[in-house]
């Protein structure tokens, strides 16, 4: 075990979520872990989990971010306004190739430059995070409620739809080629950190844990594919989408879903953070400065420019949300996004990162997401009463984190 | 090996003050440092040595004073500018990200990167060792936040990261504080070495023993002022003593 | 045959939602069918996830309270992707393929107007209305603008005041019903609340300067509300039996699920939305409840006499 | 004004509230300083303003509490209950004189105990602050939706509505005497702490700065008791009051309403806990623990047991908090409390008291919540709607919060 | 002045060890401390001196070990525990709360109160002053935060912190580091007169002629396990440094 130098604070979140997710397969006679409902879970919490991982740089950094949310909103309601009004007006209709490119990347500018703004006003302004973005939540969505006159707005761009989960996913041959990929990667990446620690002489693991680690990647990315390929289209989808094409559908036909969209984004998203915080420079100095600030600042850091960069990429992330989850509802409703602050720093909070700063991960993160979702969805699934299953979600929260801390305690992991 | 003192001098601080809440902490210091020299800055505790230094590093903005390097006014306004005249800090409290391990944190502001621009983590631990070994050859933990250090041993990585660097101008507050007797030793050292190399170092040092090896000249402030400057080669242990306790002026201090 | 109904509720922040999900249970219950549900926390996202995880617990049909009318048509989507009907349970869902059951919330807004109108035909009017981000608020103040138009039209009565009440909460309506008499130096003749809620708060306002007594209207029949009617603070409470509409639902799912046509439900009708979809429906008749009849949310079992008269007295019948 | 030795961050403060004011009496016609406004924005800050005194003991301990909205919602639940079921089916009708008392002991006991339950998770289980209360969020409201079934419950005890603001008014008189006790207080304080330094023999303020700052603290008492003097009784409340008593309002009568019952609650717990914070050793280890645990921990302060204090503290005010919003609302409905926890932790936060600890005032939160309602209840009487309310209200807090700042970065104060 | 070391000892630590994340930071250790004795703990940096004495101090758990107090065993797991024992401990990190000033630092855990229970400013502010003055005379900074001190100001108020309760038992984990010399004799001078008051310390400290000076015994550590220990008075300078520095004990040692 020791040689496999495991993350072991990953090992005990994960143990905590297994152990639910067995629990809620128990109680529901083996719904839970259907692969029906493994591809509802993950195309549930990709939104917040977006949003999560840019959280994690935030709170590194000893600050907070309350208005994701909201800033979620008025990306959702310039995208939507895009699309349904000001687009159409220029003469561009639902449709058309370069509706839904242009929508997002208003939504993507949008976030990116309130996050940006929020970062200059706490960075080179020194106003509290909480502050700013407190102002931040009660700023923009009624911004958005007023570019939409309070109204929901809907049909959207069809591209656009594909890129809320169901809707759009890779199909069956496709997403295998993915995962054939992600395996690839998973092994160059086990085989390069090895070839750079022996080129310094360092010392390494024995090979067979190396081997050990390796496997489990590719075993868990494949069975992963597998699992989403497993999940049938539903008949009456089928019948839609060969309607659409002016055929019918083949009797005794059936597809799987495979790899959607908006978990492949995840993915990418979750990768590209991992290597930021990790790999590069400005990682680095996200770190440092949650460590020591002042300490950062006396190294040559521009923690300033920082706190602006960070929320930078925070407001991007909330776009990129906004994205998702307004395919996914196919339509802009001024609520969306509402708690979603909440929810998003208690994913990373859940994945330990702490609020005093210095300190946390991404895969942490979305796993905290995912564990909060899979309390929701699987309480519902149980079959308790609805206001029953709010207290049990919160119970059980406190208890996964306990055993967390239980498990790090004993195995004298920090 | 005496110093020639007869060109620019490499530092010149002059008129320096600043204060906090009305009270000037320091008040009215000029000094100056040439190359290849080691100028001492002593005095009690609370005089204002390490308020003093932190301006020219950057940390603390004067209220008051010009700084010149090589001759040229010097505008520094934050630790980043001071870089950029290759001043290099070894702060009292050392500065370091706690949450970080050593390499991290000696090459913080400045990793090195792979040709892909990616932090080149290996490369740096290498490095780390190599400097490591000759600070502290019993330092072993390089996989460690340094917050789980002992004293002595975070002292030296906050020794090595300022001296690593190419630095032009040295400044050292108490580093040696923390160290072991072995260690100080590899620091005076190292001092020596990097003075031969042509480098201006400000050291900040409580011990007359230390003082007197390491250093050309010395600097005493008492309640925020200059006392005066002496060469230490023309005045006795108990001279300086004199000027640092009771902020008497021997005949040949200036 | 075990079939399973899902509902899916917005939030149970009203009182009356309790009463809703007791009514619809019994319903199945007698039908012999299993009760499964979630709670949206007032989030058309969760919902949806809400609706997904029903969905994959292999339920039969489908009862939706609606967060947001177009926020939920995924979610319809999904269930006809898999033949489950589903039923637009009191507010509206913009989709043909759902079956509508519903009080109709612009007559709602029209009988809390005409009831104020009736007790106060001129004078200083302020309009409490709901959440700004609930659509059913301006639906509400749609109706009620229709029967005051004319009287507005005829400088009978003026609003003076007029504001939304951020997350239909009791203790903003009282605020700003604060603000507004503060700022009109009491000069209020009339309030046109949207919901039992709001009309508590804007009572609790009131009954500071003694003005409590002028006509204020409300809806939902909460018991305090009612006990408010009884006791002269409150003039009506647009009543939607909850449980005659939970009741329906019930039957209506369980009947639909077995492979009754949408058309075939008892009293349906054909209904045209605003959206111009056309939509199988049964509408119910909301109830106003004002010191007149009184009675009758007793004599429904709705309330218990006590609950209704407690602190009153000499009140309307039954309180006498 | 150096010699003055004044808070000169409370300077900053109030400065930025007296902007605010002014602003908004010049866009209302002077209705925003009229007595009976300033009456009303007193009663409606009471609520949050009691929790935030609490918050700023929390977050000054490196913790926070989101629970407090749903603390304050289950207690009141409870005492709701005691009045209209419970304490009737034990024979103990409205009215009763037990009735009020036994409803608020219940309130405050239940409150105490969740909080103190919460700290010994945090504090003893060492489960982060923000998990325990994010669970108890959750878990609390909706078991007090379970112990109402949901619905709304009203009338309350007649005596209990007097804790709710306009209702329980002290009168004139008995107004002024309390204000006259309060000044004889303030001139009492500034002498003792004048002796206290003699005594020991340390430097003190000029006799002209002592008594500068004796009599603004005369002044603004008397001036606050005579502003709510000011504010008459309605003639149909009169009326209400004399027809109860059976009599018939004399020709030309006026009352004034005086200091509210919930205010004066206000007072005394602002001087309890600025008592606590500055005069116990209780407050000197809240502090000291906020500055560094550790420390704390190496000066043989329990800090563990220390926070399930503040976290009771915390309860208790939120029972306290209860009893004021339900009298204030004459009923219990389900949502009360919605939302306090964002006002609670933004009014500790304005007020100076900083999220990474060690840190802040209670007159300073007091403040806060004063300056967050105005902002509100100001929007309102200017007739801007709820939309656009929330959004200048976004903005301003956050204006208010970068004057203080720039106030004090010309000042140089911390 | 000889050291009666024939009855029991004020503290005796048998074989203690701990670890931190699988290595041993301190392995094995045994030593004891007689009333008015001064022992001195030695050792490179990174040796285990300071996690030793938190043992001792109740900061850290030993995974092994006992602690005896005048020859009872003693329970002490936290330092609530050691402060029944009469035990005060200047730490290496000083463990000062920054946000606070010198006097409620000072009297952190135990503070003076009024009659009435409340916390006395003043009473504490004028204790304060007082040591303080036999400290460092040049310190003034009475209200401020002890954020806002220089190094050596913030370790008086440590130092007056363990030195004004009456302790039994005194740690002091290099308590000169940051002073300077005429503080340093005050603080020498101090160490003196608690010794001859019957206080048994331990000292931690680099610096060879102040173990030499104030020291009875020594006790040197390498890598977390006891070298030796030696009586001052029978050993040299060079002796103690071979220990230190190469691990080998002079004959005397033992
Ligand atoms: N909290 C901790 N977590 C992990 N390792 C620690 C911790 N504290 C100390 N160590 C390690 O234990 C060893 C002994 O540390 P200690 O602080 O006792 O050394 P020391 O002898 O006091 O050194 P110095 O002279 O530098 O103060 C060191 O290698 C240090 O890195
Ligand atoms: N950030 C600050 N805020 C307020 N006062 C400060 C601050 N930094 C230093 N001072 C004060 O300025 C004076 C000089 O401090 P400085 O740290 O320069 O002393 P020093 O000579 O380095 O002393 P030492 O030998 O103890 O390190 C001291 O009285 C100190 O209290
Ligand atoms: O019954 C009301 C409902 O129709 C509305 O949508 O939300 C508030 C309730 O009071
Ligand atoms: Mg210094
Ligand atoms: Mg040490």
């Amino acid at each position: 075990m020791q040689s496999l130098e495991l993350d072991m604070r990953l090992l005990g979140m994960i143990g905590a979520f297994v152990l639910i997710a067995l629990v809620f397969n128990f109680f529901t006679g083996g719904n839970f872990l259907s692969p029906r409902n493994i591809f509802n879970l993950t195309i549930q919490t990709v939104s917040v989990a977006i949003m999560a991982t840019g959280m994690v740089f935030v709170i590194v950094t000893r600050n907070i971010d309350l208005s994701v949310g909201a800033v979620l909103a008025i990306s959702s309601a310039m995208m939507a306004m895009m699309q349904a009004r000001w687009m159409p007006g220029w003469g561009v209709e639902l449709g058309s190739p370069v509706m839904a490119p242009v929508a997002m990347l208003t939504g993507l500018i949008i976030g990116t430059l309130i996050g940006a703004f929020n970062g200059y006003l706490i960075g080179y302004q020194k106003i509290p995070a909480f502050i700013v973005t407190l102002g931040g939540f009660l700023v923009w969505r009624y911004a958005g409620w007023y570019l939409t006159s309070g109204q929901t707005i809907a049909p959207l761009d069809g591209t656009f739809i594909l890129f809320g989960g169901a809707e759009g996913t890779l199909g069956e041959t496709l997403s295998w080629v993915v995962g054939g990929l992600a395996a690839l990667a998973a092994i160059y990446g086990v085989w390069s950190a090895r070839q750079n620690r022996l080129r310094h002489a360092f010392p390494v693991k024995p090979l067979w844990a190396e081997f050990a680690l390796g496997g489990a990647a590719v075993a868990t990315i494949l069975g992963f594919i597998a699992t989403l390929n497993a999940y049938d289209i539903p008949k009456g989808k089928l019948r839609r989408m060969f309607e659409a094409r002016g055929e019918v559908v083949p009797d005794g036909f059936s597809q799987g879903h495979g790899l959607p969209i908006s978990v492949l984004i995840l993915i990418v998203v979750a990768i590209s953070m991992t290597v930021v915080a990790q790999k590069t420079r400005l990682g680095k100095y996200i770190f440092a400065t949650g460590g020591n600030p002042d300490a950062a600042e006396l190294s040559g850091i521009n923690t300033r420019l920082l706190t602006v960069k960070v929320f930078a990429i925070m407001g991007f992330l909330c776009g990129l949300s906004a994205i998702i989850a307004q395919a996914r509802l196919q339509s802009h409703a001024n609520d969306i996004g509402t708690l979603d602050e909440l929810r998003v720093i208690a994913a990373a909070v859940i994945g330990g990162t702490a609020l005093s700063g210095g300190a946390g991960t991404i895969y942490g993160a979305i796993l905290g997401a995912l564990i909060m979702q899979s309390l929701t969805s699987g309480m519902g699934m149980v079959g308790v009463d609805s206001p029953l299953q709010n207290i049990v979600v919160g119970s059980v929260l406190v208890f996964a984190v306990w055993i967390d801390i239980q498990y790090r305690k004993r195995t004298g992991v920090k | 090996m005496t110093v020639d003192r007869t060109g620019t001098p490499l530092v010149e601080m002059r008129d320096m003050s600043i204060a906090f809440g009305g009270i000037r902490a320091v008040d009215n210091v000029s000094i100056d440092l040439f190359a290849g020299e080691v100028v001492g800055l002593l005095g009690h505790n609370g005089a204002g040595k390490s308020t003093l230094i932190k301006m020219l590093s950057g940390a603390y903005a004067p209220s008051h004073g010009e700084i010149f390097i090589e001759g040229q006014k010097a505008e520094i306004h934050n630790p980043r500018d001071a870089r950029h005249y290759n001043i290099e800090t070894i702060y009292q409290t050392l500065a370091l990200a706690d949450n970080l391990d050593a390499a991290s944190n000696l090459f913080l502001g400045r990793e090195l990167v792979t040709p892909l621009g990616f932090v080149d983590e290996a490369a740096m631990e290498a490095e780390t060792r190599k400097i490591m070994g000759r600070l502290n050859p019993n330092f072993q933990k390089f996989k460690d936040p340094v917050s789980a250090l002992s004293g002595g041993q975070r002292q030296s990585v906050a020794i090595a990261r300022a001296v690593y660097f190419n630095a032009k101008i040295l400044i050292m507050d108490e580093p040696t504080a923390a160290l072991g007797p072995q260690e100080t030793e590899m620091v005076a050292e190292l001092v020596q070495e990097l003075k031969n190399q042509g480098l201006g170092i400000f050291l900040i040092e409580h011990d007359i023993h230390n003082v007197m090896k390491l250093c050309d000249r010395a600097m005493v402030m008492k309640n925020g002022a200059r006392v005066g400057t002496v060469d230490v080669d023309k005045v006795t242990d108990d001279d300086i003593l004199g000027m640092i306790i009771m902020g008497k002026k021997p005949p040949s201090a200036y | 045959q075990d079939l399973t109904v899902g509902v899916s509720w917005s939030n149970f922040q009203e009182e009356r939602w309790k009463t809703d999900e007791a009514a619809i249970k019994s319903a199945l219950d007698a039908a012999g069918a299993t009760y499964v549900s979630a709670d949206a926390q007032s989030s058309s996202a969760k919902q949806l996830s809400d609706i997904e995880n029903l969905i994959a617990q292999g339920v039969d049909a489908l009862i939706v309270l609606g967060q947001d009318t177009q926020a939920v048509i995924p979610a319809v989507q999904a269930a006809v992707d898999e033949d489950i009907p589903v039923v637009a349970y009191d507010r509206l869902i913009e989709d043909a393929r759902a079956f509508y059951l519903t009080f109709d919330n612009v007559e709602v807004g029209r009988m809390q107007a005409r009831a104020v109108l009736e007790a106060a035909p001129s004078g200083r009017y302020v309009m409490i209305k709901g959440s700004p981000t609930d659509p059913n608020a301006d639906f509400l103040r749609g109706g009620q603008q229709e029967v005051l138009q004319s009287a507005i039209d005829a400088g009978d009565i003026t609003i003076v005041g007029e504001a939304y009440t951020d997350g239909w909460l009791p203790a903003n309506a009282q605020r700003n019903m604060e603000q507004i008499l503060t700022e009109t130096s009491n000069g209020v003749d009339a309030v046109v609340a949207s919901n039992d809620g709001t009309a508590g708060g804007v009572v609790a306002a009131l009954t500071a300067q003694g003005m409590q007594g002028i006509p204020v209207s409300g809806q939902d029949g909460d018991h305090a509300a009612l006990n408010r009617v009884a006791a002269g603070t409150q003039t009506v409470s647009v009543w939607k039996d909850a449980r005659e509409l939970g009741k329906a639902a019930g039957e209506i799912a369980v009947a639909l699920a077995g492979g009754t046509a949408p058309e075939d439900v008892a009293n349906a009708v054909k209904f045209t939305t605003p959206g111009g979809n056309e939509m199988n429906a049964v509408f119910l008749a909301p109830v106003p409840v004002t010191a007149a009849n009184l009675s009758a949310v007793v004599d429904a079992g709705w309330i218990s006499q006590e609950a209704l008269c407690q602190g009153v007295e000499n009140g309307p019948a039954p309180c006498n």
